[in-house]
């Protein structure tokens, strides 16, 4: 090319620059909302929650409180004084000459008036009345009673009147702000004239009223049925409020606590209070209402309840406590006693997230439904925790277990540490050995010493070389075979799974025995009972012994081939193809619990190796995932019962450990994390899971108590959603384990000792090497020396 | 004669070598044709499932746009990932123009003591693998609080070293005299990168802008362990793996990511046939 | 002294995002690896010598280094050779995008095709059984397990090659468009062969391309490692058992000490190497 | 150049298509997606309705009697019609009457000779009888009065030597001889007294024997009289003719007109003219102040909701009568169970069906959703909406929750299960099938 013609080129170039000038700004414009497509916004949490501080209470337990409107009140308690707290704070307790000789009277209840007056009932020690004692050791606790004035001066009050009951005792005992006393009995509503004890009955009460609250001249007593407005100066009773009653049905179980409050002064939630006037009452009244969910406010003669503060994040939300008594205070904040000598003070903050403020991170490689399942129960009973269920892997995503590991070991190397690990596939060792994990001995041992747990299955937990437990299953699958004859007599070992293959494949010449189109099968259900005996003590690979494995599993694949024709094989490997795909199944799933519709083609199988996924279904009709032959065979009316009994490889009393829980050394929260090991430990979250959730496969509970417990629970109980409905929707029913098969079970778990974790390293390798084993690449011997090869390396590092 | 015989020969042989390099990719777009049922079937002895050899159709029997149609249409999911990976790619490389060259420039143009032992060090980071790396990022993202967000792979990439050392050989190629005389005539370093160094060092960049291209353009290690919203992730991460049961939906994405590479090679294969020509005209 | 301070200026912005995001966690990296992992403890070379003494780093050492002495020189000669035969022809700009395929063909689907056609029961077995049972002459081939025998090396270093061919082919063609024409010209004119052309005028030219061009295909060496790693997993078989399937499964066994024990030794290997032969094919 | 300009217009369109795609796709994946409605699940009860239809009729309907044998010459009522005491119900044939009347009176006559006869037979014995009875009497009574007289003398012998006691210093012998003698005298007292009673005794048997002999004698007599010997049938078949008798004579006084004997409603009618009468009933009809019955069938599961001395609403179709009642009886039946109401005066008369409606509501439930939220999937179970972050950013997704369900009615279920709470969204209404997990989107246009 001459110059000329390059100028000539790049000349032409300049005037085409401003073309693909054009292009290349469509091309910036392209590229940019791609970059606009990677920005993900702040999630905005809500603001503004209730709180509550706790209020430091003079010394002494009290049980009693007694509000005033000027936001001061009364303290009383049964071995203390009476206190009065004015609304700055300070308090200051009447000494009365009655109050000293306290230990000759045990108080019951007491009424206080705002100036200070109150009403006593109790029973003396020593009974110098004989009659009222003889009512007394009869069994009638009848009170007597006594008035104190403001002075202190204090004289014995006897309640008489026409209407008046002497055997019902004044349980609750309120001065209105006049001064006068109202009590009520079990069923009936008195006023009572502290002079002279004169007591007039008003009205006749359902239950025990509980709460009575004065507004100006109408009285509003309720029991845990139904509120009473009674009018005092005309003497007659109001018709009630339906809202109100069916308010106070539904939540007085708990402590259900009531004030009054002028609406006025309540300058706030004044104004958006709706304008009902209850009749005579003149509607300037707000009642409050405090229970377990939270502070309600009724406007005095409305027909609406609304709820002004939720309970979970507050001390009313706490199950231990119990409300005694709640002031409304002017500034829309609320103060509650509890039991237990507790008083808070509620108030509304802006500032406060909606959200709870301690975090409780849960780490898993897979997701496990109950965990999460227990978590969201975590989180309800703790209203203050936010229970973060993180996963490695989610299902369809693509992220490998090596890569969700590194991603983990990032994590824990720079310090994120999460509170709870659950460690199934990963290697519980090397995680110990790093320190990562939190020895559980102290915990575990309260279990392990009142028998809650079964020793021996914690016990094989046990590290062999720091003698200490670092992850405990919460369930456990047993080993189980299931036939249609005694083909497996006793418990030894593989060469026992072989003879029983012979003995059935004499019995079938045709057919399949064992269920296993693929190589892979036969591996599947002998590895987890013979990988725990191939590692020996000094944690070297016992290569005899895998030979061993290789040769008789090599048996069992050639007789369950031998009843088909090379062609028969293939026709059959072909029709389980669509539903079944090997290839895609590694170590990680063989729990059996792939999508495997054989329920077609059980009828061939003679001899079923598999596992005890679920407590509840009974022995004579097992329903192992994969050999749910039981209930093919019985709709095949088969005259005699299904066999079944517990097999053994080349390790014995193995149990298959699931959902391994630990807990993290440097974890944020780690009094958190304990309670929480303790919820997923308690019977209670054991019995819920499978109450809620009948139908799952999650394996047999550790707890002694919950799995009798589960185990009693009837059949009918389970009611429609007994019985298992494969993808072809034909129904299998199951079967309830009778009282003996409950007893084998309790033993096959007394004595399963032998852990099997699935997803160490060393079951891949084996698997790989199996395969070419079975394929005929490679003889037993030299499949165990390339496992041995291999291990060597893994070892080496 | 003999020359064009020798230019036969010469062609001949580079058509066997590029037929042989993308004789293996012919299996991506015939594979992305063909439906799972037939996929499965003539992989099965792979899968253990069968005896004797596989084989592979390149001519599927079953043809089927059944895969493309479940990626473009059915779920926006592919869209998403793509304007990501392209969002990702560009910034990486914008920003890579705006670091790198100029440090490559200073490399190739000044001499400062320790020049050749920062170069040195500069192509071993290069070098280090990624997985060296990892904890140590992680912790000084960790402080930036860039972690899962897309800034957590795109500012490592923009300051790795792998485009200065493939932009510097570009500026080497400059003798110092022109330098001298430039500087002689007053101009300033700004002004002779401009108009000496880019026109000069335009193959070498290009050269990086390809390279780099290439190499954020189907990055896997980075957005896997920094990016834990999956909303952020690239294309990459759609399927880094694939059962065999998806092997055809694997190959029309790989279709469809080959695709933008086809004309990032061929813009910049253009541009460094320019760029190789102009500079033949220079010098 | 305005120029340097200016020249600084060049430097500082790349430098800085260097500094910070590979040369501080470089730096982190060498203080752990002289650091007790749990609380910190100064161990000083005890890490450094587990990792030497480690018969696993010994068997990595060597296949790594085997696979580069391997690999590089392959790749650089190949990709000369071709780019030589390329430089005259006209369609180059086809070839090479043929050539550049291969790079750009994600990972994962690159695995899945070489699972394919190298697996024992692979297409490549099929086919090469079919040939040999029509041609009588052959001996009857049998199947070779490539990947779980000494074979798996060579697997490896042709996935190698197949993919980075075209990458360094644009280097060489980059490398020698920046050779003078008028002296090949004159050459040419004075009747010098190929070979002498070869020697005298080329071959000093790209000695800088020898340089980047060998970096990169030891930077290529590394890059490959994902795809080896998904082909074979984490422990391969002997012969493809790299210093990155140590690296990684030190890390997922959370030795990270060791791992940055053997990060350092790695680096200071690459970096007299790179000293080294920058001073050699600069000077030359 | 040419081809660069080229190429670069094929990438910047291929861009632009992949844009355009984005756009389209996202419009196809959301269309596709199925659409819900969502409620927050409410603190209620649960208030069944329960409306069943059942039937009414007299509790004891009574019957008029045909009159046997005889002919019904005309009906004068039929279903339905109101009658008051003294209607005319139909009237009887009166030749067919008065023959059978004549044949009767023959019996009767002959019957009453045969009467005569026998009753003259019983007088006589009855006479003698009584003549027996008062000699035993005199007899037994004389020698009674003897004995009673011999043991006054002996007690006298006693009392005087009970005076002749020994002095204490007498000789044993004396004391021993006065102990003999006292002895023998108590032995003699006890013998008489025997005696006494045998006779007391004997008289009483024969007397009661006598007693006997006359009461035979007397019934006899009255048997004849009232002819009883002839046993109780023949008796009592003299006696029906008798009455059958008077019956047909006052019949025909009235020419054979059958009239009602209080007021009521006619139910129904089986006879009809031209038929001869059996014993059976002729006609049946529901007297007022005997309550009607409302009796009606339901089933085991409404069974729950219903419970002896319920109040419910009775209507009866056809009227705007309407009546609020208690539930007197609910039995079991094979499986179903038949409630029985009896209604109060003046309700429901002359209605033969009716319908009650019960509504009963239910304690307050936590959770209760529209029954439509409900699904069965190898056991019951909702659909509960929650967020979930996918490669398309967050996305609303449907999760099964399965539920115990506690109670429910036609449009509202009560539900239970540990992980509700107030502020789920639970779907009640999809466009399409749901599958867990599956994304969905809300009711837009």
């Amino acid at each position: 090319m001459t110059d000329r013609e390059i100028r000539w080129k790049s000349g032409q170039k300049d005037r085409g620059l401003t073309r693909s000038r054009l292009y290349a700004a469509l091309l910036a414009a392209v590229m940019c909302v791609g970059l606009l497509g990677c920005g993900s916004l702040e999630e905005e949490i809500p603001m503004g929650r209730y709180a509550d501080r706790e209020v430091k209470l003079p010394s002494g337990t009290f049980t009693y409180m007694r509000a005033c409107p000027d936001g001061s009140y009364y303290l009383y308690g049964l071995d203390t004084n009476l206190t009065y707290v004015d609304a700055q704070g300070e308090s200051r307790e009447k000494n009365w000459s009655w109050e000293t000789n306290a230990n000759i009277h045990v108080k019951y209840e007491v009424g206080v008036a705002d100036n200070g007056a109150a009403v006593f009932a109790y029973t003396p020690k020593f009974w110098v009345d004989q009659e009222l004692e003889a009512l007394w050791l009869s069994g009638d606790n009848r009170y007597l009673y006594c008035y104190v004035d403001e002075a202190g001066k204090n004289h014995a009050l006897e309640p008489h009147g026409e209407g008046y009951q002497k055997g019902t005792n004044l349980n609750t005992l309120v001065f209105s702000q006049k001064g006068e006393l109202y009590a009520a009995s079990a069923n009936q509503m008195y006023r009572i004239n502290v002079e002279n004890g004169e007591a007039d009955s008003l009205f006749a009460t359902s239950g025990q009223v509980e709460s009575i609250v004065f507004a100006d001249d109408v009285m509003l007593a309720a029991d845990r049925e139904k509120a009473y407005f009674y009018d005092l100066t005309a003497g007659k009773l109001l018709d009630g409020s339906s809202v109100l009653d069916e308010f106070i049905k539904s939540h007085s179980s708990g402590g259900l606590v009531m004030t009054l409050a002028d609406r006025d002064r309540q300058a706030d939630t004044a104004e958006d209070a709706a304008e009902a006037e209850l009749d005579g009452a003149g509607g300037t009244q707000i009642l409050y209402l405090a229970c377990r969910t939270g502070v309600y406010r009724y406007i005095w003669g409305g027909s609406i309840i609304e709820q002004i503060a939720d309970g979970q994040m507050t001390a009313l939300g706490d199950t231990q406590r119990e409300p005694l008594a709640l002031q409304a205070l002017d500034n829309g904040e609320f103060r509650l006693l509890f039991s237990g000598n507790y008083m808070t003070e509620m108030y509304y903050d802006e500032t406060l997230p909606a959200r709870p403020s301690k975090e409780l991170a849960v780490y898993s490689l897979e997701e496990i439904g109950w965990i999460r399942y227990a978590g969201q129960l975590f989180q309800k009973e703790h209203p203050d925790v936010l229970v973060r269920y993180e996963t490695g892997m989610d299902g369809d995503n693509a992220v490998s277990k090596e890569d969700a590991l590194k991603n983990l070991n990032t994590r824990l190397l720079a310090g994120d540490v999460p509170d709870v690990i659950v460690m199934d596939q990963m290697d519980m060792e090397q995680y110990a050995d790093k320190g990562v994990l939190r020895e559980l001995d102290g915990i575990l041992q309260p279990y392990l010493d009142d028998g809650i747990l079964y020793r021996n299955i914690v016990e094989g937990m046990r590290m062999t070389d720091t003698e200490k437990i670092y992850g405990v299953p919460m369930m456990v699958y047993l080993p189980l075979w299931l036939s249609e004859e005694m083909y497996l007599e006793g418990e030894d070992g593989l060469d026992d799974i072989v003879a029983g293959v012979e003995l059935a494949r004499q019995k079938h010449p045709e057919g399949p025995v064992l269920y296993t189109p693929y190589p892979k099968d036969v591996l599947l259900q002998t590895i987890p009972v013979c990988l725990p005996a191939w590692t020996k003590e000094d944690g070297s690979l016992d290569g005899e012994k895998l030979t061993a494995y290789y040769e008789a599993v090599k048996k069992l694949w050639e007789l369950d081939s031998a009843g088909f024709d090379e062609a028969g094989r293939e026709a059959w490997q072909k029709n389980n193809m669509e539903y079944y795909e090997p290839a895609d199944m590694d170590m990680a799933d063989i729990g059996f619990n792939y999508q495997y519709n054989a329920q077609q083609n059980f009828g061939e199988t003679w001899l079923q190796l598999g596992f005890l996924m679920t407590p509840q279904v009974g022995m004579t009709g097992i329903h192992v995932e994969k050999a749910n032959m039981a209930a093919d065979w019985q709709q095949k009316e088969l005259d005699d019962e299904v066999t079944y009994g517990a097999y053994t490889g080349q390790a014995d009393n193995v149990y298959w450990a699931r959902m391994i829980v630990g807990l993290c050394e440097q974890a944020k929260e780690p009094e958190l994390a304990e309670e929480f090991f303790e919820a997923l430990l308690s019977d209670e979250m054991m019995r819920k899971w499978w109450l809620d959730r009948p139908r799952n496969h999650s394996g047999l509970t550790i707890r002694k108590d919950s799995l009798s417990d589960i185990l009693d629970i009837s059949n009918i109980e389970f009611g429609q959603t007994m019985g298992f409905k494969d993808p072809t929707g034909i129904n299998y029913p199951d079967f309830w384990p009778t009282e003996e098969e409950k007893q084998w079970l309790y033993q096959m778990m007394e004595d399963a000792d032998c852990c099997y974790r699935p997803g160490t390293m060393l079951e891949e390798c084996a698997m790989e090497t199996g395969i070419r084993v079975l394929n005929g690449e490679l003889t037993p011997e030299e499949g165990a020396k390339e496992v041995e090869r291999k291990m060597a390396i893994a070892m080496e590092e | 004669m003999r020359k064009k015989i020798r230019v036969w020969f010469a062609t001949g042989i580079c058509a066997a070598a590029a037929a042989l390099i993308c004789a293996p990719l012919l299996m991506i777009p015939s594979g992305s044709l063909m439906d799972s049922v037939e996929m499965r079937r003539i992989l099965a002895p792979i899968l253990g499932e069968g005896k004797g050899f596989a084989v592979w159709h390149l001519i599927p029997f079953y043809p089927t746009i059944g895969h493309f149609y479940r990626l473009l249409i059915e779920s926006p999911a592919f869209y998403q990932l793509f304007w990501n990976t392209v969002g990702m790619t560009a910034a990486i490389l914008a920003g890579q123009l705006v670091v790198g060259l100029p440090s490559a420039w200073a490399f190739a143009a000044f001499r400062f003591r320790g020049r050749d032992f920062l170069f040195g060090l500069y192509v071993v980071l290069m070098l280090l693998p990624f997985q060296v790396m990892l904890l140590p990022q992680y912790i000084v993202l960790q402080k930036l609080q860039l972690y899962n967000h897309p800034a957590a792979v795109i500012l490592p990439a923009i300051f790795s070293t792998f485009p200065v050392f493939i932009m510097y050989r570009g500026f080497t190629q400059i003798e110092g005299e022109i330098l001298e005389a430039a500087r002689l005539d007053g101009a300033g370093e700004m002004q002779i990168f401009l108009q000496i160094g880019l026109p000069l060092g335009k193959m070498g960049i290009q050269a990086a802008i390809v390279l780099s291209f290439l190499e954020y353009w189907n990055l896997v290690e980075q957005p896997m362990a920094f990016l834990e919203e999956q909303a952020m992730w690239p294309l990459s991460l759609y399927l880094p793996q694939i059962a065999v049961s998806q092997a055809g939906f694997a190959f029309a994405v790989a279709v469809m990511v080959l695709i933008p590479a086809l004309f990032v090679f061929a813009l910049g294969q253009d541009a460094l046939e320019e760029g190789i020509a102009y500079i033949g005209v220079k010098t | 002294m305005r120029w340097k301070s200016k020249r600084l200026l060049f430097l500082l912005p790349g430098f800085a995002g260097v500094m910070l995001f590979y040369l501080l966690p470089f730096f982190e990296v060498a203080r752990r690896s002289f650091v007790k992992s749990g609380n910190n403890a100064f161990v000083g070379m005890d890490h450094y010598r587990a990792v030497v003494e480690n018969g696993a780093f010994m068997l990595a050492v060597r296949n790594t280094f085997l696979y580069m002495a391997v690999g590089v020189p392959l790749l650089m000669g190949i990709s000369l050779m071709l780019s030589l035969l390329l430089r005259g022809l006209l369609q180059r700009r086809r070839l090479v995008s043929a050539m550049l395929l291969p790079m750009a063909v994600p990972a994962a689907v690159m695995v899945l095709t070489l699972q394919i056609l190298i697996d024992r029961q692979g297409v490549i077995n099929g086919v090469v059984t079919k040939v040999s049972e029509q041609i009588a002459a052959l001996p009857v081939f049998d199947a070779i397990d490539y990947l779980n025998t000494e074979w798996a090396l060579a697997v490896v270093v042709c996935s190698f090659l197949w993919k980075n061919t075209g990458y360094m082919v644009i280097l060489w063609l980059a490398g020698l468009s920046a050779l003078p024409k008028e002296v090949e010209e004159a050459a040419q004119v004075d009747g010098a062969n190929r070979w002498q052309n070869w020697h005298y005028i080329i071959r000093p030219g790209l000695s800088g391309s020898f340089f980047t061009i060998g970096m990169l295909s030891v930077l290529q060496i590394f890059k490959s490692y994902r795809e080896v790693w998904m082909v074979a997993g984490s422990y391969p078989q002997e012969h493809i058992y790299f210093l990155q399937h140590l690296l990684q499964n030190w890390y997922l066994k959370l030795e990270f000490d060791r791992m940055a024990a053997l990060t350092v030794i790695l680096s200071l290997v690459l970096l007299c190497v790179c000293l080294l032969l920058q001073k050699r094919l600069e000077a030359g | 150049m040419e081809s660069k300009k080229k190429l670069w217009k094929g990438f910047a369109v291929f861009m632009t298509a992949m844009l355009i795609m984005t756009y389209v796709s996202r419009i196809v994946y959301v269309s596709q997606m199925p659409r819900i409605r969502w409620t927050n699940p409410v603190a209620a009860s649960i208030q069944k309705k329960l409306q069943v239809d059942g039937t009414v009729e007299a509790v004891h309907s009574q019957a008029v009697t045909g009159l046997e044998g005889l002919l019904v010459k005309k009906v004068c009522v039929a279903a339905g019609d109101r009658m008051e005491a003294g209607s005319v119900l139909y009237e009887v044939d009166t030749e067919d009457l008065q023959a059978q009347l004549a044949g009767l009176n023959a019996q009767e006559q002959a019957w009453q000779q045969q009467e005569q006869v026998r009753r003259r037979d019983a007088a006589t014995n009855t006479t003698r009888a009584q003549e027996d009875y008062d000699m035993s009497v005199t007899e037994l009574d004389r020698k009674i009065a003897e004995e009673t007289k011999k043991l006054e003398e002996l007690m006298e012998d006693l009392d005087t030597h009970m005076f002749r006691i020994p002095e204490e210093d007498a000789s044993d012998e004396i004391w021993i001889a006065w102990a003999d003698e006292r002895q023998r005298f108590d032995r003699e007292i006890a013998e008489k007294k025997r005696a006494i009673e045998d006779v007391q005794l004997e008289k009483e048997k024969i007397l009661r024997q006598a007693d006997r002999d006359i009461e035979d004698a007397r019934r006899a007599q009255n048997a004849a009289e009232s002819g009883l010997d002839m046993g109780v049938a023949g008796i009592s078949q003299v006696r029906e003719r008798q009455e059958r008798i008077a019956f047909l004579t006052e019949l025909l006084l009235e020419e054979g007109r059958v009239k009602a004997k209080e007021e009521g409603t006619v139910l129904e009618v089986m006879v009809q003219s031209g038929m001869r009468m059996g014993s059976e009933a002729v006609i049946r009809y529901a007297d007022d102040e005997s309550g009607l019955l409302f009796s009606t069938v339901i089933t085991q599961e409404q069974k729950s909701m219903l419970h002896t001395g319920d109040s419910v609403r009775l209507s009866f179709p056809g009227s705007s009568e309407e009546a609020s009642e208690t539930v007197d009886s609910i039995v079991q039946e094979n499986g179903a169970y038949t409630v029985k109401i009896y209604l109060d005066a003046g309700v429901g008369r002359g209605r033969t069906e009716g319908v009650m409606e019960v509504t009963t509501t239910s304690e307050i439930y936590d959770y209760v959703i529209p029954l439509k939220a409900l699904r069965d999937e190898g056991g019951k179970c909702v659909y509960v909406l929650e967020e979930k972050n996918g490669i398309l950013g967050t996305e609303i997704s449907a999760r099964s929750l399965t539920v115990r369900l506690l109670d429910q009615n036609e449009d509202y279920v009560a539900i239970a299960d540990e992980l509700l709470a107030g502020d789920m969204k639970i779907v009640t209404e999809c466009d399409k099938e749901l599958a867990n997990g599956m994304v969905v989107k809300e009711w837009g246009e």
